[in-house]
């Protein structure tokens, strides 16, 4: 165990609460394979198990008032930011109550309430959101910022570039967190991206670039609290590159061809995120073993009740398919 | 007051009434390749009137983002054909954001866009892409044809809670003509009978109308035909009552536009018009739109591929084969 | 052997034809997102077989650029959407590439894109987009709906010297039918009578014209009207002939497709039928498309957005009266 | 005069062939300015008078078999690279003679038989052309290098990015040559890009990137010299700034308003490429006052030409307006 702790160091309340968090991603996620896997859940899920340091150490730092977008891997983010996980649940099977009524899915949960500005489906589709979202903060004077998750793969869509290079030139605060789980779908990185430390494109857009090990919480945790904090007092956007591993496939049922069960084995064993913040709480006095256990039973049982409550919602009624295309106006 | 300081007034009203609506585009506080938005900024400041980079991906997303967080964002994405370079923002995100996330927000941009040919600007200067944007549930779509009315639409697509496509027409934008003075709105989905007629009705927009015009009293006085002329001003929503209306008095319909005739939005009129007209037998139609070719650049092969009064008087006299 | 293993055989012949033909696309080494593409690395190697980055918009530009330096280039766009991405390549540079430059050079190209629903994949990864790309000049569009087409269009796609739009039904990618053997084309262009008929005709394409099988069988057995069904599979060029045939031989003409009614492509076909039948009054016409709305998520809504086989007959039933 | 003669130097032979070419283009823009303003011809134009070195100075070490994209402004390029003067201004009447047949004009001005790929109406849209010709040349194995020509405004489309991300990735031989005026149509380019120098984005690619002085015609076929012979050596592709200026507006009949006349008319004096090339030339004993006297006046002849050319050929015959817009098999 090489992470130290970094200053100011956490409270035992606040340990628990981050780990709970992660666990609560986890959970989610192997239930939701679990279900997929059994033929019970429509359309199709891309897991985000082995990421949670990214989406819970970032979003730990923000406020309901603070934006984020987020990919086709979104369930972390979403709970990360604070959705209802029984609403998200909900979504996944197309229920009424569902975060979107039904209308989305998997890949488009969203809660503008809180600013979680949708899960997308477009590779890359989040960059020029996030940038419009803190174009307006700045606009409003407000003290918010806003977070763009993406993948290793979504670097080289042009909206990348131009949204960093904007937000380089009016210094918006907006943090891009690159998640670098090293592959995009089934290809490697390196088949695709010149330079696969993401974080050295920063300087093409006169920002700052830190490339960091995203299944580190306390890493993340520092270097994101950083990026968010310049971005709140005005110094600009920060482009981070966080390393991680997601431990399933690209979607569920993924035949994994393209990387080895060694590779994934040995870095699920290493790099577990979640083990590895559980072990260094204990270590370090932060949580108790039992501190640990309790959690994981709270965590199992919010994610059963989330469950229950989306298979006991109704489905969508067929008659409201039209609405909502539009706000006003347009007869149908 | 030319079209393009008609819409400047409509600019002014919405931006000195609500804090929150911003201009964005590229070269925009020079007051854009048009000069629509001349003067914007001396009024406004550069926070609110913001120039652009060459990022029409992100000019588009911007606006969907920042509408997310409270904006109101009015884009000028310059030539229609740049917003093909958007097409993504606009059809992915932009008109679906509101339906797919379940209602939970809108999207209150405009995108103004200029189209239609000026005059030899060559292939990827001259288009018109009404014809893609109708084909996409989520999005308005609205095409003046004069300077009153681009005043009136464009306030209200500004105060329109979803995507409004504001197509203006470059040969016109500089045109002088009376535009009623103060603030008023045209609302989305409302057609104007811009002439009466009783033999034969053209349903068009944009710079067509005003050949439609021109053409109608041609076939007045050198055929004896009676034409209504239907200005559409906005095609999504569509005034389909008024256009119905109009083709179950004259018994014929000829819809047309200056883009594309094939996958064009003049089809659409027509199958919409069948769809209204109960009793179709007797109702003959046609539609007239650009040959299909890219738009050519010489002067003397444009007119070949984009129709004007000459080709509208033409197939009038062949649909009523007088 | 699947629709998907067809076009395999056809990009197989194609490629073993004539070295200049390289494919790429995203994690196309790895198969592709439906298959199709499954061992093509393996016989063809890296340099043929070319993994893209995640860059719609270079996929299609470098597609167009290789061309000018004399590849034939057959680039997997994955779903549809994601060509919106690459549309101003699409219609800015490689439709017009031909025209506006003067005719010095064909843009060689394929573009292979995978539309229609498949079940709850939601509003980014459901649509289908045809309706744009038939309103640009300079585009060929296909749309195969089953495998023995699929393989022989594809295979005249890519011997064809201008751009081709291949859109291949997610449904019916993995289906399994009989497929003739051997190397062969269906020439761009040519629909065919899938099913005769004489009091109707369904003009349809891709997947919904499986449907059409069965609601005509179903309008046989239960209404005792006899329709015929035209397989488009080439949108552009159109194959009016035929189509206009059937139109008088039956006088009344359903066009039908999975994408938005609105702005789409039948109405297109409806406006050329009507330009092409010379006695109009009698002629009866409807079309059929998904009602306007991005297509939603949850398994009770997406079929109340897009039509299928009951939707077809109600349509039928409407315009016949039966 | 701080230019130095690059190694190795010119024989006069070259200097005169290049001061020609770089005074075909300006002579040929000043007459078409001239012929715009007095309402000759159709359309609008721009005009690259001031950027002759750039163009000139990559161009000539292209051959026939290289290919380069051009854009918006795209005369000087296509001179540089051998087009028919001829045809040339034929297009921008749009004769049946012209280069295009008439179809194309002014911003569409090409010649495929010479590798000139095209200028080009939309901004950025030159980068994939052109890296998808360098694909092409490298699948075929030939020495060959493909150049795309940009403005400072172009660097912020997307387009740039993924071109470069994958000429990074596969080392292509290709050469992105950013013709960086300062401003892109009314707008400064530090208004809209967060890092003026656009050689710097290079790293982020894993590629060579240079920045020069684009006035200097000897620089220019240095930097371009050497970064060619990379290409051709299969040592991957370059990222050239040069900074240059326009001497007239965005097009022609542009008010300026964004430029003062004074910082117009500095610049047109100390950074004027192809007076300084004639001074250096005639300085350092390559040519004399009179071989440059009777260059200028060649190439007025040659201009001359080529507009009784333009002005001899017919129209296109409308009756051809829809031929070409498919190669086979589309009825009208
Ligand atoms: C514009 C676009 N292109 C392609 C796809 C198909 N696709 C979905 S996920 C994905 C890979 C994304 O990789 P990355 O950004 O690394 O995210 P990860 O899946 O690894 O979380 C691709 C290519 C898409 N959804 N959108
Ligand atoms: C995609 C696109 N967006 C916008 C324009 C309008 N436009 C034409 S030239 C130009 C400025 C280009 O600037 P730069 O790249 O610096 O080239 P320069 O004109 O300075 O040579 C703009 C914005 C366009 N033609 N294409
Ligand atoms: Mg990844
Ligand atoms: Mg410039």
């Amino acid at each position: 165990m090489t992470t130290t702790i970094p200053d100011p160091a956490l409270d035992p309340a606040q340990a628990r609460d981050l780990l709970r968090r992660m666990q609560t991603i986890r959970a989610f996620e192997s239930r939701v394979e679990e279900l997929f896997k059994a033929g019970e859940l429509p359309g199709f899920v891309h897991s985000c198990a082995g990421q949670e340091a990214t989406a819970v150490g970032v979003c730990s730092h923000l406020t309901s008032a603070d934006y984020i977008t987020s990919t086709h891997r979104g369930h972390g983010h979403a709970i990360a930011k604070g959705i209802s996980l029984g609403a998200m649940f909900a979504e996944l099977y197309g229920k009424a109550t569902g975060a979107c009524r039904g209308r989305g899915g998997s890949m488009h949960v969203a809660d503008f309430s809180i600013g979680m500005l949708g899960a997308n489906g477009i590779v890359g589709g989040g960059f020029g959101i996030a940038t419009g979202a803190a174009f307006a903060i700045r606009y409003q004077h407000r003290p918010d910022v806003a977070v763009c998750f993406f993948g290793d793969g979504a670097v080289n869509k042009g909206t990348f570039h131009e949204s960093l290079n904007f937000a380089g030139v009016h210094q918006l605060p907006v943090v891009f967190v690159c998640e670098n789980n090293r592959y995009a779908q089934f290809t490697a990185a390196s088949r695709t991206t010149a330079v696969t430390d993401i974080s050295v494109r920063a300087a093409g857009y006169g920002m700052v670039g830190e490339s960091l090990d995203g299944n580190d919480l306390l890493a993340v945790l520092d270097a994101a609290g950083r990026a968010i904090a310049r971005a709140r007092a005005g110094e600009g956007a920060t482009l981070l590159n966080m390393n991680t591993y997601r431990h399933s496939g690209h979607y569920v049922g993924d035949a994994e061809e393209y990387r080895s069960r060694d590779e994934v084995a040995n870095t699920r064993d290493t790099a577990d995120p979640v083990a590895r913040f559980a072990r260094h709480a204990v270590d370090s006095g932060l949580l108790t073993a039992d501190d640990v256990a309790a959690v994981m039973a709270e965590v199992d049982e919010a994610v059963a009740e989330a469950h229950r409550f989306a298979l006991d919602s109704p489905p969508p009624d067929p008659a409201g398919a039209l609405d909502d295309v539009w706000t006003v106006g347009v007869p149908r | 007051m030319t079209f393009g300081q008609a819409t400047l007034e409509a600019m002014q009203f919405a931006m000195d009434e609500d804090p929150s609506v911003v201009v964005i585009g590229e070269d925009i506080s020079w007051g854009g390749n048009f000069g629509q938005f001349r003067g914007l900024v001396d009024r406004y400041g550069h926070e609110r009137v913001v120039d652009m980079p060459i990022s029409e991906s992100l000019i588009v997303a911007l606006a969907v983002g920042a509408s997310a967080a409270g904006l109101k964002v009015v884009a000028s994405m310059s030539f229609v054909e740049f917003t093909l370079g958007a097409m993504d923002e606009i059809v992915n995100q932009a008109s679906k954001f509101r339906y797919m996330f379940g209602g939970q927000t809108s999207v209150p941009i405009v995108l103004r866009a200029s189209d239609g040919i000026r005059g030899s600007s060559g292939a990827q200067h001259s288009s018109s892409l009404e014809g893609m944007f109708c084909n996409v549930p989520g999005l308005k779509v609205v095409a003046p044809s004069n300077g009153n009315d681009a005043k009136g639409l464009l306030r209200a697509a500004i105060a329109d809670p979803d995507p409004v496509i504001y197509l203006e027409h470059k040969k016109i934008t500089g045109q002088r003509a009376p535009v009623t003075e103060g603030d008023f709105t045209v609302p989305l989905g409302s057609a104007a009978v811009v002439r009466e007629g009783t033999d034969l009705t053209v349903v068009s927009y944009s710079n067509m109308v005003n050949h439609a015009l021109v053409a109608a009293e041609q076939m007045a006085t050198e055929h004896g035909v009676s034409v209504e002329v239907i200005d559409l001003r906005s095609l999504i929503p569509l005034d389909l009552d008024t256009v119905a209306r109009s083709a179950m008095k004259t018994g014929a319909v000829l819809a047309a536009h200056e883009s594309w005739a094939v996958g064009g939005f003049g089809a659409e009129v027509l199958a919409q018009v069948r769809e209204a007209v109960p009793e179709q037998s007797a109702l003959r139609t046609a539609r007239l739109g650009a040959k299909t070719a890219p738009i050519p650049f010489s002067p003397q092969l444009e007119p070949a591929v984009v129709p004007g009064v000459a080709e509208l008087v033409a197939e009038m006299r062949r649909l009523l084969a007088v």
